[in-house]
């Protein structure tokens, strides 16, 4: 069975998830949901001399949603938040193994990543007007 | 019109995508309820208006505009036969299921439903026979009910008759796209005509697959999509009681609906084209003539009976497969031939991608019937949905398919 | 885009119909006002997708499900290109221009046009830029109000700008259908901007001829078909300012133009697909694509040019015939290839059947511009409307034609 | 030119109606507009014992719609209330020479088929209410 989607890496992840919990007392918070299949992501985050030094997320969903959440954790781990700014959809995409997701599953793969990048906009933005 | 015998093997020839390869494979297309495929008939006629008489309709006299308008009114003909209407005028073409129902919440709903009336649907329907009921509601301060399902997913008639009492409106479809489940609409209908309700069927899933009588049914209003019956993408039916249509507001508002146009006033134009404005979707009404004609060839009962056997099959292969769990009724006389399942833990979508791999198309996710995927409390389905080119060894190649996709996903 | 030499003899080959006998000649299609001919990379596009990879779109995750999506969506991005719109979520696909100028009528227009509000149009419109605003300004107790035209067939600018004064909508087109005159929209969208006013221009008979772009003209909404630009008949296109369309409440509801649907409510998907509910008319939006693309490699820059000088050759040898009257601007500058005439007392329908028997196809009646036939004191027209692939050749014909009906009705 | 429409007897009566004019005290009238052409005729007929003794008509349009008008007062002339009762289509259409006229323009001949029915059926519903 041919499975260019469903690289050893995705299974592995998707089974195993890494970061699978919610820290207590994050920095900041972000979930999300994608209507069309009901996927599911939340992710909590800790900062520390303004680099990520704790990651966890909570979800349910298909392999794909799933998998990209666990390594996305992995990848942003011990990155500052200039490096999270700059991180592109590429770059999750690459650490998936570039599987070879249509254009619509490929929005399962890209839920993680718009919800921690619109998680760390908006604790950014709360924090410049808090100061 | 002469039927002609019922050969699977013979008619998928008809079909060029299913000779086509996909990754090697030949397509094992499972997704009828979303949209079937077409016949080379069908294709031809739609390449055949334009490279031959292509024309606006309708007010032009010269020679293929001629043809083009008379080629178009056929197809009201045979829609209407086809469906068992009173007359070929209460046959309005719409682009599809959706703009049908929503011309009549529109017109028909936006005039006659008022503050504290009840319009009743089922825990069935498609969205597309939801959200118009929802907002019209919402908007003239009017009840919406959900008829109750029974264990064995067909309709509670019980709650019906509750529910019936006193409405101004069912909207109820024949067939569900997610369970299967068929609905005693004419049963219904005649209920909720001694309330003096109004009747809306949905067609959609019904129409394509077995032979449905306005006059027998009785309803006021029954809407169906082309594309899911062997015809061109774009087009819908609406039918209508010729009384209603005849009272009822136009929709769009333009060229061809309008009888005079002054500068100051407008009158309409007569039944059916009150109701079509601007430019018809003229080549591909003129190419589901051949739809209709393929399937009326191969006659509605074989079609039924084709789907009811093939669904039975399909019913006992998917159930030998471990953690493979089917909804909708066991009864196959209950039923169509559309089967939504889940397959242990593993999400819909993963099951439709993998397949993919395979050449099977089936569908997963809601299948716009979130409410009723809400009700019993499912995440997402996948779906395999049959249609008359669809095969035994299709189905076996999906039960295989299945087995794989228990082995990718197993901790 | 790389474009191609614009050589009429050639491309004439692209086009089936055209090579077709009729009575034994080769058909002149002088009807391009009412709808296009197709070349065959159009054709052919619809035949690929129902041969090749026919799926209905945006929610199954299957291999040809996907490659149909693409092209679909393939297609707004040309479109938006082609008219230069800021970008494809602006463009929504409809029925046809009749279509797109009643979503806005039926969504903006009921939250936005309140009693006593002004709308404007002009004298120009054809009826499915009259009709919807008639009826609305009835519905609201609003002002409908008609720009006039000045002796040579063009805008009053004068009148323009005393009716615009404090009017909360102006409804115009860009070209009309039976005078040909050219409109200048875009100085007319910024008066009307000063007042406050929004601005929908009916595109229908000018993005098919002459280069259009939505960010120089500036208007807030822009509505034209495919089927009078080469492409499929069934699709329409609205294009709207995004903040304009993010407010404005859907228009038809069901499947696909929602993001959740629960038994009690329901949230809207985002542009572009709030707009289109239901199985969209898939296989003709994925070939339209194709008809923009023949365009744009032409360059809509010399398809003006080509209709510019045909209609000078067309305007030079029909005032050669006794008796004929042509309307509209004598300034080519100032229109379209369009031209209606009456040739003495002999009925449009007469000249039109005749001509009919030559092969030579041109329109005949009141054009779904009766306001504007009444306001000239015209009983009807015949009109003459050109394309890309009319030749000198096709016009002699027709001169010729109308020489010999002269003849058959002396009396 | 081939123009099997646009028969000779279509053209002679085009060109000069017969009985075109109103009549004065008519027993009935009736008159129609085809709204696609603005093709128009009006119709006037007198009755003596159960026969058309005399009719006219009035109109302007295209061609057909005219001579069609024209040739229809010939045909109806000294007939029986039964007789035009009992009156076809096809008898109008034969009359005109069985012109080749497509769905469109078989309208326009129509019309005064139509309007003349009529107006003949709401005379004898008005005169059966009447006694
Ligand atoms: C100026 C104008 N507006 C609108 C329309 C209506 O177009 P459609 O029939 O495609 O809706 C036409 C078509 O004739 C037109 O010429
Ligand atoms: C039961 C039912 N109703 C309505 C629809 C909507 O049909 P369309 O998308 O053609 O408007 C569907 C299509 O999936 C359906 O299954």
């Amino acid at each position: 069975m041919s499975d260019e989607i469903y690289k050893e890496i995705i299974l592995d992840h998707y089974k195993n998830p890494h970061n699978f919990h919610k820290l207590k007392d994050p920095d900041f918070k972000a979930e999300d949901t994608n209507p069309l299949c009901g996927d599911h992501v939340e992710f909590s985050v800790k900062l520390q001399d303004g680099r990520v030094s704790e990651v966890g997320f909570i979800g349910r969903g298909c392999a794909i949603s799933q998998a990209a959440a666990s390594i996305l954790t992995d990848l942003v781990q011990g990155k500052t938040i200039e490096e999270l700014q700059k991180m592109e959809k590429e770059d999750l995409l690459e650490a998936m193994g570039n599987p070879d997701l249509g254009p619509v599953r490929i929005k399962c793969a890209m839920l993680s990543f718009k919800t921690l990048k619109l998680g760390l906009y908006s604790y950014l933005s709360s924090k410049s007007s808090h100061t | 019109m002469e039927t002609v015998a019922f050969n699977v093997e013979e008619l998928r020839n008809d079909f060029p995508i299913l000779s086509k390869k996909f990754n090697g494979k030949t397509l094992a297309y499972l997704d009828n309820a979303a949209t079937s495929q077409k016949p080379r008939q069908v294709i031809k006629a739609i390449c055949d208006f334009y490279e031959g008489y292509n024309a606006n309709i309708h007010r032009g006299v010269y020679e293929i505009e001629e043809k083009a308008t008379m080629k178009y009114e056929r197809t009201r003909e045979a829609t209407s036969r086809f469906i068992g209407a009173e007359s070929a005028e209460q046959i309005i073409f719409t682009r599809n299921t959706t703009e049908s129902i929503n011309l009549v919440a529109k017109t028909w709903g936006a005039s006659n439903i008022r503050k504290g009336d009840k319009i009743v649907v089922s825990l069935l329907e498609h969205h597309s026979n939801v959200v118009p009921w929802q907002v019209l509601a919402k908007e003239k301060g009017a009840l919406l009910e959900y008829i109750n399902l029974k264990e064995d997913s067909t309709i509670d008639l019980d709650d019906f008759k509750e529910k019936i009492a006193g409405a101004k409106l069912l909207a109820i479809t024949q067939a569900s796209n997610v369970l299967g489940t068929l609905v005693p609409v004419k049963q219904m209908t005649s209920i909720a005509h001694q309330e003096g309700c109004t009747v809306l069927v949905d067609g959609a899933q019904s129409a394509p697959h077995m032979p449905v009588s306005m006059t027998d049914i009785g309803c006021d209003f029954f809407a169906f999509s082309s594309h899911k019956m062997l015809g061109p993408t774009g087009v819908g039916v609406l039918y209508g009681k010729r009384e209603i249509l005849d009272a009822m507001p136009p929709y769009n508002l333009g060229g061809d609906m309008i009888s005079e146009v002054h500068k100051w006033d407008v009158t309409w134009n007569e039944l059916p084209w009150k109701f079509e404005a601007g430019t018809s979707n003229i080549a591909d009404v003129i190419a589901y003539y051949h739809a209709i004609e393929y399937l009326q060839r191969l006659g509605m009962e074989r079609v039924r009976e084709h789907e009811k056997s093939l669904t039975k099959y399909a019913l006992k292969r998917l159930s030998e497969i471990k953690g493979l769990r089917y909804y909708g009724p066991d009864d196959i006389e209950m039923r169509g031939g559309i089967i939504s399942f889940t397959l242990g833990d593993v999400h819909p979508h993963d099951i439709a991608s993998i397949l993919s791999r395979e050449a099977i198309a089936i569908r997963s996710g809601y299948h716009c019937a979130q409410p009723l995927h809400e009700e019993l409390s499912l995440g997402g389905t996948a779906r395999a949905s049959f249609y008359i080119y669809n095969t035994e060894e299709e189905v076996d190649r999906l039960a295989e398919a299945l087995n794989e996709v228990r082995k990718v996903f197993a901790k």
